[in-house]
């Protein structure tokens, strides 16, 4: 089992999550995150200072699947999350040892 | 003391009217996303400040100043000029204010249907020339000795004057303008973008409705004439009835009572009792709120549906729409002069030209001003700028800075 | 002339205290969950709306109509009749609006006991109930000519007619209920649920303050009574002190100021004071509101952890107990007739007659009601939807789509 | 009946600046952090409760009572005496409830600058003296029949009174607090520290302004001087002015139309035009909010660049160099009297002695009283209370339960 | 070291963080999340216009522990976060090489 | 690749995130967290009843960073993050298998 993490732009994750869907990947945990990297931040103004927001929101999608699915899904959200502009994101693959549904005890891969 | 008793209303209600821009602003920014709360704030602050300069130095003189020949006033710009033609029982001033917090009430209503993605600039010249010229001309006609006036149109506070011609700018603003991304799927059909605070939004309605008993009542001008009274309870029961029935109607819709659609019931309702509220009764009144409250419904979905225009805050419907349909129905109401009073056709029929003549004005001046901006100064932010938000690319601001939000995801 | 002074005056304060809706609608909003607000919305609004209506048509007639033995009126549904015999000096409109929103109000105290768990359905036909017959049965008692106004009952603005039946009902209604889940841990301790937006309870608090000075002074029905300015004073200075004990005591009691608290202490003035606050001095009001800021504190803590009834706002013991007492006091504190001022046991005898009478007629009414809807419709949602929430549970929305929430968290 | 006339008015304008104390708790709320906004609350809350029990008490007859040679009153303390000597034309509860909510005005100007960092006990204190003692000596003096009275210093409904003395105390308390953990960068470099709310502060702008159509018009204290009408259009022109001109040069200096400061430029439009609504015309309104617009840009970023003081509302620049401006601009623009109209630089000298007079009075007062706050109680939290925020250190309350919030991080 | 990264209801937080502290397991990180899978979502309406929102509010909880202590923490959250009903959550192990307490600077297992 | 996860105070995420940028590593995901641990949480009232908050803010930061890197960015963050009293947050190294840039479709180390 890995988990593969992707940080897109908010603006993607219906789309994503959607296109996910479609292939039958239905189990995703999302979070609302703020990030940076070569994207520039904004300068804001507030009562004559200005600022940076250098954190742009982004969304983290993580879901944890069989290793043989990596490849697919990973392809999937490269082409359905990417704008071509800088601030598109990035996937991570990471290893999971295990798995276990909350509501049947399953362990395994069963369990996803 | 008679004229400090008719000031003394006046000006209460100059300030209830003052108090509706709080409302329109908590409305139409509770009724859209948290990233344009600030932007919508500055278009309603910054309109009424820039309106009341304007209007104070232009606009007045053209409502009412002296007539040339019914269509526009041409004396007192800068109020530099007695209105002693008005035959007022109230100190001009009192009038002028009275007569200014309106004029910005009409600019206001078109920021919600084009809120999310109109240019900050361009809104503001629109501002100016609403308040400057075309709200004023139908304000002439109507209210101001003008022809629709001696034809015998009757618009008691302006379901026409004020709030048709907010509601058919707002129709074509928000049609040159182009719906805002994700607005329709690719066959057209919309989606819903919820607001970023309903609480606010229901505050707003509150604050609206508390207004209008300045709006409607104050329309007297006068704190002597006791019709004051008659005017509240229809002004109160028309937005009750018009809530009532949204409330009802969206339940039997679309599956359980819509609470945006039922706050906008209720200002359908007052839109509505707006231009009758003197002339009709009770029943008179929860009738028309009533059909204002089944009005809205179908209105809010005609223009979506099949105008496929995109209206956030369904400013079309309720003041355009329900503005309208309060002014037919005066004819149909009034006690004196109503179709199912006794009075014939004869009222409807001069309603009916009034409404037309306000919509091919309006129509009119505002297509071509709001054609113009767009080859100037642009009309609308770039796709980039309205992902961002307009507070972002407008303000450069955060209206929630403490608080983890959505991004930009909308429900599409 | 003098009639439209004194008609202005009944307008206005009506406008002020149709307010007071926008104030509870944020009270009771912010001091319960996020997973609610728009629901909580909807009961004070549709309640208002649907209220207005049968009011109109039915409450007023029963309240004010030619009496039946000092029981409940009989003449004047939907207002189709004269109300002469009242003996007015303003319209009978201006008379109707403003008991009309003084009617609402009475109705609205309960949506706040009873909030997050009430199914929508069963608490528009509650309210329907108490505006068309419980609450204008008791205003028929105390000001419609009916028996407790022949005894010499004083109960000047409603600490009776209006706050205790609308505590009655609430205790009533919140009991019938049952707690919020969560609200009680299994040995029946209290848990805390913060409520979602102090700022919008405070702001709803602010605004009622403001309505206020419509219902007490208002009140007079009269301008031309100059008593108003006092009766503005007694009202203004009972809310400070209630919010000052109660600041004090919550500080001694809890280790800190408490916000809540402190803002509940104000309203407890509030409701103490207007029974009486045409008939009492500046020291009796200072009086009267530092005993509701004691009260305040104790209510809260005996409705929820002696009687185990779970009132998220606080409403049994702002409007019951502090309305109760605000009736007793004026047997104390009444310079004219009052314990204090030499004038015997006699009108505090009057009072507790009234509050008695009162109580009896609400608890045994309310009781039927909602045991009644607790039978047909059903009174509570199920345990899925109270979790979801409201809002999505009977409105199908969210009230802040754009901020990250904490789930359904509560603390405990 | 003039009495009741003069009465209704009074009382109305009383009920509209009570509700400025909501305008101000929002604005205040809006424009800090979230961490703090219960704390902001309870400071406005809680301090305008115990100032009206002490203003009454005290205040009243120091501002009020016979005057001692013109320096303050020495009479009427508990309102236990009669206030002939005052020949008012209104009950002398409506003027004492119209000057206590005046009062708590001024006090409540020096909570937003002191914002976010002071101890709550200590801002109480600091309450109950600026009420009792320190306005009502500079209200004697101007209102009371006072030396500047005699003089010929003109401030009609406070720029001086109320704002400067309010914003004077303001600047005294945010230099002896010290800034705000982080406002600062060690070259003393201000830091954006945004606002948790600009939707509230907006309706708290709007309320203000709302307000003060009761402020201005309302300090006639008569319903029957015409002249109310002419107050509100100079108050409604000068706020506007002040708004559109703050809103251009913020876009001009920073880039972008900031909203937070085009807000300020209509708060800082109606403090300027306080002092001499009554005896301006419509340009000079617009001269005097115009000029407003320009110093609150240079003000705030005087205050915060120059003085290195943190003013998180901007309530230093708003009220006192506003007020202090305002107060001269009738020396000015007065029609009656004004160096443009004729009439010499006599009044601008008495105008400017005025002034002075009482900066050297307030500056001197708040000083000595926050340096003994400071020693005794003290005046500043903690460190880790400021960090965790005031609502939980101060009052252990969290203001928004059931929202995510991005913890303490600030944006420098 | 493993970390134990929970996604469970909003409201068995609270009761499942206390019985991990009966447990003497005291340390852990918790953030609000959205999450989909077999659960069914919900259908929302504005002003006319059905949506579906099929993200649900979880709560994730991330507890870094020793190995040993993996098993008897996962059989008390399943025991605790359980409802029986679809939605109730998974638990993902995945390992984890080195922990740092900020503080002192220990590393390893010391510093969990 | 390894993700390194620091659980901060919110106050130094500003001054962390400028020191990282100074040292080239621009590119991290934020998300604003609760967390409970040694650390005492505080009580709070809400209308007469007490409640403890333990659940406290923090601030997670997520790099994924090259393996040579690791070291001398865990020792920059403790440098920075420390106040010294408890709270101050925990930092977790885990592996990372693969990374790809959405945008380029780059993969692995290139990626980052
Ligand atoms: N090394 C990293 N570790 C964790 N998250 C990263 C890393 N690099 C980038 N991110 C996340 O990816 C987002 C987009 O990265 P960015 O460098 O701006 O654009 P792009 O992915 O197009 O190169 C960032 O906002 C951040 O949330
Ligand atoms: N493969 C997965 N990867 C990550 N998170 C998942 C995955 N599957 C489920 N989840 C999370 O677990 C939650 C519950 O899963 P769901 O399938 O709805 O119910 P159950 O766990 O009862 O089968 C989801 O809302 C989601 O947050
Ligand atoms: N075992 C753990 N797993 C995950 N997060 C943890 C763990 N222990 C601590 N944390 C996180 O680190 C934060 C600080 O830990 P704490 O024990 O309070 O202080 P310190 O790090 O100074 O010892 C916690 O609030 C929590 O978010």
């Amino acid at each position: 089992m890995k988990k593969i993490t992707c940080i897109i732009r908010p603006s993607k994750l219906e789309h994503v999550k959607e296109c996910l869907g479609r292939e039958g990947i239905k189990g995703m945990t999302v979070t609302h995150v703020i990030g940076c990297g070569l994207q520039k931040g904004k300068t804001a103004q507030y009562r004559g200072n200005l600022y940076e927001i250098d954190l742009l929101p982004k969304v983290k999608l993580e879901l944890v699947v069989l290793d043989e699915n990596v490849d697919k899904i990973i392809k999937l959200i490269v082409a359905e999350a990417k704008t071509g502009e800088i601030g598109d994101g990035k996937i991570f693959v990471s290893p999971v040892e295990n798995a276990i549904r909350i509501r049947t005890s399953e362990e395994g891969e069963t369990a996803l | 003391m008679e004229m400090a008793i008719d000031t003394i209303w006046v000006l209460l209600a100059t300030f209830l009217v003052f108090l509706m821009h709080a409302g329109f602003t908590m409305v139409e920014t509770g009724f859209t996303r948290a990233k344009n709360a600030g932007n919508i704030i500055m278009k309603n602050f910054a309109g009424y400040s820039s309106g009341v300069l304007v209007y104070t130095a232009v606009g007045f003189a053209i409502m009412f100043g002296v007539s040339s020949s019914g269509v526009f006033g041409t004396s007192g710009f800068f109020v530099n000029d007695t209105f002693d033609h008005l035959g007022l029982t109230v100190p001009t001033y009192a009038f002028l204010i009275f007569q200014t917090v309106f004029a910005a009430t009409a600019a206001t209503i078109v920021s919600g249907a084009m809120a999310e993605r109109t240019k900050f600039s361009a809104y503001l010249l629109y501002t100016l020339a609403i308040t400057a010229i075309i709200y004023p001309v139908v304000g002439h006609w109507v209210w101001g000795g003008g022809w629709l006036d001696d034809l015998g149109f009757i618009d008691f506070a302006g379901s026409t004057v004020v709030h048709s011609v907010g509601g058919w700018a707002a129709l074509v603003g928000a049609s040159v303008l182009g719906a805002r991304k994700g607005k329709f799927t690719k066959d057209g059909t919309p989606n819903a973008i919820p607001g970023h605070s309903i609480t606010l939004g229901a505050l707003g309605v509150f604050i609206l409705w508390f207004g209008w008993f300045g709006f409607n009542p104050g329309s007297t001008l006068s704190g002597l004439d006791l019709s004051i009274a008659s005017i509240a309870v229809t002004t109160n029961i028309s937005a009750a009835a018009g809530a009532v029935v949204a409330m009802m109607l969206s339940s039997w819709r679309y599956g359980k009572p819509d609470v945006g659609l039922t706050l906008n019931g209720a200002l359908a309702g007052l839109v509505a009792i707006t231009a009758g509220c003197a002339d009709v009764n009770i029943l008179g009144a929860m009738m028309i709120g009533a059909g204002s409250g089944i009005l809205i419904i179908f209105g809010v979905e005609f223009i979506e549906r099949v105008l496929h225009v995109d209206d956030p805050v369904g400013a079309i419907a309720v003041h355009g729409i329900c503005g309208i349909y309060g002014t037919l129905m005066v004819g149909v109401f009034a006690i004196d002069g109503g179709l199912l009073y006794g009075g014939g056709i004869a009222l409807l029929g001069v309603q009916a030209i009034g409404v037309i003549a306000v919509a091919i004005w309006t129509l009119t001046t505002t297509f071509v001003l709001f054609k113009a901006l767009k080859a100037t100064v642009g009309l609308r932010v770039s796709v980039k700028e309205e992902e961002d938000g307009l507070d972002l690319s407008e303000h450069g601001m955060e209206a929630y800075a403490d608080f983890v939000q959505r991004g930009s995801e909308i429900s599409y």
